[in-house]
Parts: C-alpha cells; structure tokens; sequence
C-alpha cells in the first residue's frame, strides 16, 4: 500500500462515485475522464505504461470525445438536471452493496495469501502476444469495429429535415 | 527522486521562459514579415514585452459571464497550461536525460496531446457563449480527427527505430542519419505529415478553426478576461514549443549533432521548427472547417496508413539496421 | 500495494458502476456507468497480470479497451437515434423502437 | 401601365421543420463582431454551422444623413456625405455635386472633368486594395496570414491617401468638390509622384496576388462560395463589382459616360462564375484597369480652368429654387446616385428631399440568398466578398 497507491485509488474512486451522481451530464462526463486518467496513473504504477498511454489516447481522447459530443448533440438532457428517483436510488444502492459485500468477503477470503509481484511485462511481449498467439481474436476485434463504425453511421445519420421548400428556392 | 524533481522544476521554468522568449520572439518576427518593428519599447529591443503583457493581464479584472458553470470556466484555463507542460516531461534534453523516461514516451506525448483538448472544450462550454460552443465544437472535432495523423505519422520513427521510448528514438538517429534524412521515403513524409497533424492540434494556421477569431470572435476564449485568458494563451504557445521540442527529437535527431552538447542541439532545432511553425501563421489564410475534415480523413489518414505500411517494409528489408 | 487492495478497488469500482446502471434514466448517463464497470474489469485484468505473471492481462485489457469504443460509438448513435425521435434520451423512451 | 413583379421565392428553409431546443442554434454576428466590416448584425439560424437562414439587419450606424441635408446649405453637405462610404470619399462628394450641377446645368471645365476622374480612379484604387486587406483579414485572421496581406495592402493605400493630402490637404475627409468642379488644382510636381505610385503599386499588385487570389488556400476558400446569378443580381439592384462578377456586362462609366470617361474608354471587367472568387478576381482586374487610367489620365490633363466659378464663400451663397434631379456615378463599389429635390422654404440654399443611393445596400440584399447552405466560416467571406461599407448602408 504505496502512498501513490491510495491517491490514485481514492481519486479513482471519488470521481467514478461522481460519475454516477453528478446532476449535470456534462460534469458526469467530465468525471469519467478524471476517473480514467486516474487509472491510467495506477496502470503506470502497475508497471503497465504502455496501458496507460493507450488509455490516455484511446479513453480520454477518443471516448471522451465521442461523450462530449453526446451531450452537445443532445442539448436537452445535457442542460438540465439529471434526476434520480429516491426509490430506484435506494433499489441501486441495495443492490450494489450488497454485490460489493459479496465480492469484497470473496477477497478477503483469499486462500493462497497475497501473490508476489512478478516481473513486469515488456511492451515487445505484448505486441508478439497480440499479433502471435491472439491474432484471431485482433483480427475479430478489427472487423467489429469497422462493423461498429458503420453501425453508428448509419444509426446516427440524420434524414435531411430542412429541405428547401421548392425546388429552386436557393439561388445557388 | 530529487534528481528527476529538480529537473522537473528546471523544465518547467525553462519551456515558461522560453515560452516567454518565443512569444517575443514570434512579436518580432511576425512584425518584420509585416514591414513592421514589432515591441521595442519595453527593455532592450523590446525584450521584457511578455512581462509587461503579463502584469497587464494580472492586473485586469476577471470576469465570470452570468449563467457560466462557474467551477469548470475557473479550471479549464490552468488545466490547458497543465496538460500542455506535461508533454514537455518526456523530451530528452540530452543523451539519455529526460524528466521522465518511459518505454512508451512516443505514446504518452501523444496521449497528453489529446487530453489538452478536454480542457479547450471545457472552457468553450462553460463559457456559456455561442461563439465559444462553436469553437468547442470546432475543437473537439478537430482534435480527434487529426489525433489519427498524428498517430501514424509518430508510428514511423517509432517503427523504423524499433522503440517507443523518445530518448531510444533519438539514439537510433543519431547512428542512423535522422529520419528526415534518412530512409527518406518514410521518413521526410512522415515529417511533414507530423507537423501538419501537430500544427491542427496545437490549433495554429492554418488549422487555428477553433478560435478564428474573424469568424467566432475568439472561440473558446471568447469569454475569458485578465491571467484566465493569459493562461489560455500561455498554454497555446507551450503547445507549440513543446510540439516543435517533440518533432525535433522524432525526426530531426534530438540532441543529435557535432559540435556542441545535445540541449543546443535541441534547442536549436525546435527554435527552428518554431520559426517555421510561425512563418506559416505569418504567411496563409485558414482552412474552413469541412475542408479540415477533408484534409484530414482524405488526403492525411490514407498517406499516414501507407507511410506505416512502408516504414514496416522498410525494417523487413533490414537495410537500416 | 498488493492484489487484495487492487481487487477491493475495482469490485468498489464496478459496484459503483452498477449503481449507476440502476439508477441513471438518461441514455448517456448508462453509457458511462458501464464505462466504470469495463474500467474496474481493467484494473483487475492489470492487477492479475501484474501478479500472476501470466502475461495475458495487458493483452486482454487492450481488447476490453477496444471492444469498450465500439460499444461507446454504437451506444452514442442509438442515443442519437432516440433523440432524434423524440427530442430526450431517456431509456423508457426506446421502447418505441420496436415499431 | 400594369407592373409585373417577379416571383421570387423565399431563400429560407423551412424553420418549422428544426426543432428550436434541438438541432437549430441561433447565432447573432454582430452587431460587435470582427468581420462585419462596421456594425451589422445578421441573424443566423445554424443547425450546426450551416447556415438554414440569414437574416440581415442594418441600421445600427444610421446618422440621419440624408435628413441632416435638408437643413444645410447646399455648400455645408459636400463635407457631410464624406463621411457615408469612408472607404471612398471622393466618390461620395462628386455623385452629390453631379445631382446639383445637373439641377443648376452647370457644365465643369474639361480640366475640371478630368481631375474629377483622376481621382475617381485613384479612389478606387485605394478602395479596391483596401478591401483585398479586408478580404485577406476576413480569410486569414488578425493573428494570421490575412493580417500580413492587410498591412501590405495598407501601406499601399497610403501611396494614394499621401496624394491626396498633397493635393486637398487632408487625408481622407476631402471636401474637394465643389458644385461647378474642383475646389483644389494639381500642385507642381504632383504628376510625377502619382506616376511612382502607380508604378509601384502596379509592380508589388502580384506579391499581393500570390497571397490572395493565385494563393490555393484562398481559393479553396472562395470557389464556388455564394454564387450570386447575373439575374438575381439584377432584380436585387446589385451594381458594381459584384455584378460584373456574375457575368452582367454593366458600367456606369462606359453606359453612361461622365467626366473624362466620354474620352477615355474603360474596358470593364467581367466574370461569369459570381462566387467571392469572381468578385475577387473583377475587383483586381479593375485595379490594373484603374491604374492604366489614371496614367492616360495624368498625362493627358487638359490646361485650362477646374472650376466653372470661383467656389462659393458663404454657405448660402448657392440657391436652387425648384426641380428635382438624379445623378449618378461608377463608385468602387457600384452605382453611386445623388436624387435631389430642391426648394425648401424661403432661401432655397436647401434641399426638400435628397436621397442617396448606396451600392452597398444593395449588395446587403443578397445576403439572405448567399449565405444559405454555407457555412459560419463561408458566411464571413461572402459578406467581405460583397464588400458593404456600413457608413454607406445607413447613412
């Protein structure tokens, strides 16, 4: 238990909570991208920065992103406040501790003790274990996601609402 | 540990002055390309004008808009000098020495690269401005389409080298010629490839569409008064030196070269990539915001996706080893 | 730090993920619970590599990154969808898409 | 006779069809705003950044010119519409002078002509190169490449404001026309500077070229960008540049020759493709064209009186009992009329109604029509392209 450790995790943990909670979408948003920043600084402490620069570049950048322009796009919810219903409220928070009391008994109860750290993973390790013993799988990813990308295009395509209201109405 | 927090220290007090020294620098050499002389009343031919810009904007008053989100207009403008700086860390200043020496420097830049978006869109919305929600629009765009180039064009050097540790990088440079030197077909394309993806995230002409300030007044600055709008500016030209600082040591060598110890190699160089970064802005007129998106998806990914390919090749045919 | 705490950290993590997925109405408000909850899959797939040494972790926590994306853009362009339709995203509303 | 208008329908998409909450954002340019050469607002209803309709509203630097004529003499006026199209001023001066010449049918001195079309060109010179700063400004940026082109620009535009400081004592506000010719002749010497000027205006015209109109950047921007047809060009009453560049073949100084024009003949520029890049190119051709005139026209500068009559001392001096008139004149930026109806009260020194009508405003007419289906970025070139000068749209 590292100082670095429990930094990382508390911010970790209070911004994913914020995440959750936050009445306004876009600070949810923000949040997250705090929360996985954050856990990128723990990857790095897990000896697994090459994790952290693609959760940097992917996460942060790209999903991020993509919320943001979520929100922006749907301008309605992301003004306004975000309710919660006390009942469903009260349902969630059952439900999550309950699961959190199983997992974390699950933990505690760990019979073989607290492993040692291992050496840790070499990037080149990998890229050879991506592109070698997994490539299947790489190349299964790749196709699902050109098959995301056209999925969202054409989900999100937007029919043409303002169309002129005759033929030649615009001079161009 | 103290060693590297030093240093740290040192950076970060040498990419500021620095800063300040380019934004004199760029006064001055952009009033020459204007028939003009630029800042010399404030110190020796106008040297200390970044000074005196900067009490003028400590001293003026900071005005929040009303129905702004206050917190998030308050933190945007120091998290985009932040995010900014942080890149610096992971430049080797000379043979072997950087703040922060990583096995995925290359990707770690280019990660703290995207993440200074966030902080750009953030000011653009907490502006509550129409203007700046455009340019944060502009921005977001902007960012996560040239985010691919910017990729492509680093996995080059980092292919032909072998290594995604900057400093790595740099060594192989220096053995092997620099890659824009040398093997030329990647390598000066991947060059220019890289600047143009660097010059649309650090929003310079002719890519600066998130706060063309003839069309959107000033973008996502719109808003901003006093130091707030100092650090959004400030941020704006650390983006740029330590985008030049990282160009040099991807493809022009780094400290890499005779003569003198590698930091003037260095420096030399980004002074160099600096100059011509501002000769452009001095010089053209802006994309429109479709033709950016054009530029990029049809002209840049594709040349991108095909200068890995032969960067790949290149390393199989194991010429440069 | 040890692989206890790690673990604790991310059930925690997906708890609160959980808790998001059951209480948040807006569309995009779910999307990002679930990012938490593949988040915490993350952190136990490092954790373990980092403790196993089995190697695969790193491996298996870039594919969760990836799959994560897809699933994001698609989520978004559904969310798109059911605003487009009828002007708000919250998730009782896509039961219209069924006709 | 029965008047037939034309159906023109609207430009406008239908706005019912956004939802105002949602896709549609409503942008104000203006009336503060960089690019809107002076204070004009245009309405933009965006859905995203393309524009579904514009709606312009001038007014905000209305000054009450034309009212304000109605109280002064007749001599006190000239000075006074300086100040409407700031760009041009002397363009300004001579199509008020024409309306009173005409009114009183007095005819101007060939020397007079001459000179008044000597300046006419120089003016529009300077004009026209002023507005390729704008346009550069507009593209480029005030932190950019368009703000270089702008300075140089500028400091060319000086050449021709120094000449008129030698020749009218003041730089931009002339008051140099007077009703029956000109109130200043040419000092000694001024011909040969005017020859320098235009020489070197005419070799430093590519530098600027390169920059802007032969530069690929400035015409990715500006190919194809607002379109204005010959025909809606016509019925809007646009005039000037901005016609010639949509394939109108229409100049006042050759359909209806004035001053020097009857004897020197101008070969007018015409484009066919209407966009801001057509624009651009007339108003550079008419640049060369306007240099080439005024070094026929200072070199063959009659001798003789510039004046019909000595200039009126006393402001009331000049008396115009009753009729009403119009005059008109080539401005840069297209047809410059003065329409006058003399005869207000007792003294007649006063005009009971003068209208002035500005290209300009015309120009602004079409905006609803170009700016549609553009872009935020597109909307500021076509409104630099139609190059409005404020002062002049409101008076």
């Amino acid at each position: 238990m590292t100082p670095g450790f429990i930094i990382a995790a508390l911010l970790i943990f209070a911004a994913s909570i914020f995440t959750v909670r936050s009445s306004k979408l876009v600070h949810a948003v923000l949040w997250l991208g705090a929360m996985l920043a954050s856990t990128a600084v723990l990857f790095i402490q897990l000896d697994a920065p090459f994790l952290a620069g693609i959760q940097l570049l992917l996460y942060v950048g790209g999903v991020m992103t993509l919320m943001i322009f979520g929100v922006m796009l749907t301008k309605k919810s992301g003004d306004g406040e975000l309710r919660t219903e006390s009942a469903p409220a009260l349902r969630g928070l059952v439900i999550s501790l309950a699961l959190f009391g199983l997992l974390a008994g699950g933990i505690f109860s760990m019979t073989n003790g607290a492993p040692a750290l291992q050496k840790p993973e070499e990037v080149a390790s990998i890229a050879a274990s991506v592109l070698g013993e997994h490539w299947l799988a790489f190349e299964t990813l790749s196709v699902l996601l050109l098959a995301a990308m056209v999925g969202a295009i054409l989900l999100a395509r937007k029919r043409d609402a303002g169309a002129p209201e005759s033929g030649k109405a615009s001079p161009r | 540990m103290i060693f590297a927090a030093s240093l740290a220290a040192a950076v970060v007090i040498v990419v500021l002055s620095a800063t300040a020294l380019a934004l004199w620098y760029e006064r001055k050499l952009a009033a020459r390309m204007q028939t003009r002389i630029g800042p010399q009343f404030v110190g020796p031919i106008g040297l200390f004008q970044p000074v005196a810009d900067l009490l003028k904007l400590v001293q003026k008053e900071e005005i929040v808009p009303m129905g702004a989100d206050r917190v998030l207009f308050a933190l945007a403008p120091p998290l985009t000098v932040i995010f900014a700086l942080a890149a610096a860390a992971f430049v080797p200043l000379w043979p072997g020495v950087a703040v922060v020496r990583s096995d995925v420097g290359v990707l770690l830049v280019i990660g703290f690269g995207g993440l200074a978006m966030v902080p750009v869109w953030m000011a653009g919305w907490a502006s509550f401005n129409k203007y700046a929600l455009l340019g944060a629009m502009r921005a977001v765009a902007q960012s996560i389409s040239y985010g691919v180039p910017l990729v492509l064009a680093a996995m080059v050097p980092v292919i032909l080298a072998g290594t995604m540790d900057l400093d790595g990088i740099t060594q192989f440079q220096a053995t092997h010629h620099w890659f824009g030197l040398w093997p030329i077909i990647p390598g000066l394309p991947a060059f220019i490839l890289f600047l143009l993806a660097m010059l649309a995230e650090s929003n310079r002409i002719p890519f600066d569409i998130p706060e063309a300030e003839s069309e959107l007044v000033a973008g996502v600055t719109t808003e901003y008064t006093g130091m707030q709008f100092g650090f959004v500016y400030l941020a704006e030209y650390v983006h740029t030196v330590v985008g030049a600082a990282i160009g040099s040591v991807m493809f022009l060598g780094g400290w890499d070269g005779p003569f003198a110890p590698g930091l003037h190699w260095l420096l030399l160089k980004t002074l160099c990539l600096f100059t011509f970064i501002y000769w452009i802005r001095w010089t053209l007129v802006r994309l429109r915001a479709d033709q950016l998106m054009t530029l990029c998806w049809k002209w840049l990914v594709p040349a991108g996706l095909g200068l890995v390919f032969l960067s790949a090749a290149w390393n199989q045919t194991g010429w440069s080893r | 730090m040890n692989l206890q705490a790690c673990l604790l950290l991310s059930s925690g993590l997906f708890c609160v993920g959980l808790y998001g997925l059951l209480t948040r109405r807006n569309a995009i408000g779910i999307l990002l619970s679930i990012e938490v909850m593949a988040n915490a899959a993350n952190l136990n797939f490092v954790a373990f590599s980092r403790y196993s040494g089995a190697g695969y972790g790193q491996v298996f926590a870039l594919f969760v990154l990836a799959l994560t994306v897809a699933e994001v853009a698609v989520g978004l362009a559904l969310v798109m969808a059911l605003f487009r339709s009828h002007r708000d995203a919250l998730v009782e509303l896509a039961s219209a898409f069924r006709h | 006779m029965e008047v037939t208008t034309p159906v023109r329908t609207l430009p406008y998409r239908k706005l019912e069809l956004y939802e105002p909450e949602g896709d549609m954002l409503t942008l104000q340019l203006g009336p503060q705003h960089p690019s809107t050469h002076g204070v004009l607002r245009i309405k933009l209803h965006l859905d995203g950044e393309k524009i579904i309709k514009a709606v312009p509203y001038p007014g905000y630097l209305h000054r009450g010119v034309e009212k304000l004529c109605e109280q002064l003499t007749y001599v006190q006026m000239i000075p006074i519409v300086d100040k409407d199209d700031y760009i041009a001023p002397m363009h300004n001066e001579q199509a008020l002078v024409m309306a009173f010449e005409k009114l009183l049918k007095i005819e101007v001195p060939r020397r007079g002509q001459w000179l008044r079309s000597l300046l006419s060109e120089l003016q529009r010179v300077a004009s026209h190169i002023f507005w390729l700063g704008t346009m550069s400004l507009d593209l480029g940026g005030a932190l950019g490449g368009g703000s270089t082109n702008f300075i140089y620009c500028l400091r060319e535009r000086e050449l021709i404001l120094d000449l008129f400081e030698e020749l009218t004592g003041s730089r931009f506000h002339y008051n140099t026309h007077c009703i029956g010719g000109n109130r200043h002749d040419i000092p000694a010497g001024w011909a040969a500077k005017v020859h320098d000027a235009v020489n070197l205006i005419r070799a430093r015209l590519p530098e600027y070229e390169a920059m802007s109109c032969n530069h690929r950047l400035f015409i990715e921007r500006m190919r194809g960008v607002g379109v204005l047809t010959g025909a809606l060009a016509l019925e809007l009453g646009i005039t000037g540049p901005n016609l010639r560049a949509s394939g109108v073949d229409h100049d006042l100084r050759r359909d209806a020759p004035y001053d020097a024009y009857r004897e020197i003949p101008v070969n007018v520029q015409t484009a066919k493709e209407g966009d801001c890049l057509a624009r651009t190119h007339v108003r550079l051709a008419e640049m060369r064209e306007s240099l080439r005139l005024i070094d026929l026209l200072i070199d063959g500068m009659p001798t003789g009186p510039i004046n019909s009559s000595r200039p009126a001392k006393q402001a009331n001096q000049i008396k115009i009992p009753s009729g009403q008139a119009y005059a008109s004149l080539e401005s840069p930026r297209g047809e410059l009329g003065t329409f006058v109806v003399a005869g207000n009260g007792e003294a007649n020194t006063s005009p009971y109604r003068l209208k002035i009508r500005p290209p300009s405003l015309h120009a602004l007419a079409a905006l609803p029509y170009l700016l549609v289906g553009h872009n935020v970025s597109d909307a500021v070139a076509i409104l630099g392209s139609l190059d409005p000068i404020m002062g002049e749209v409101d008076r």
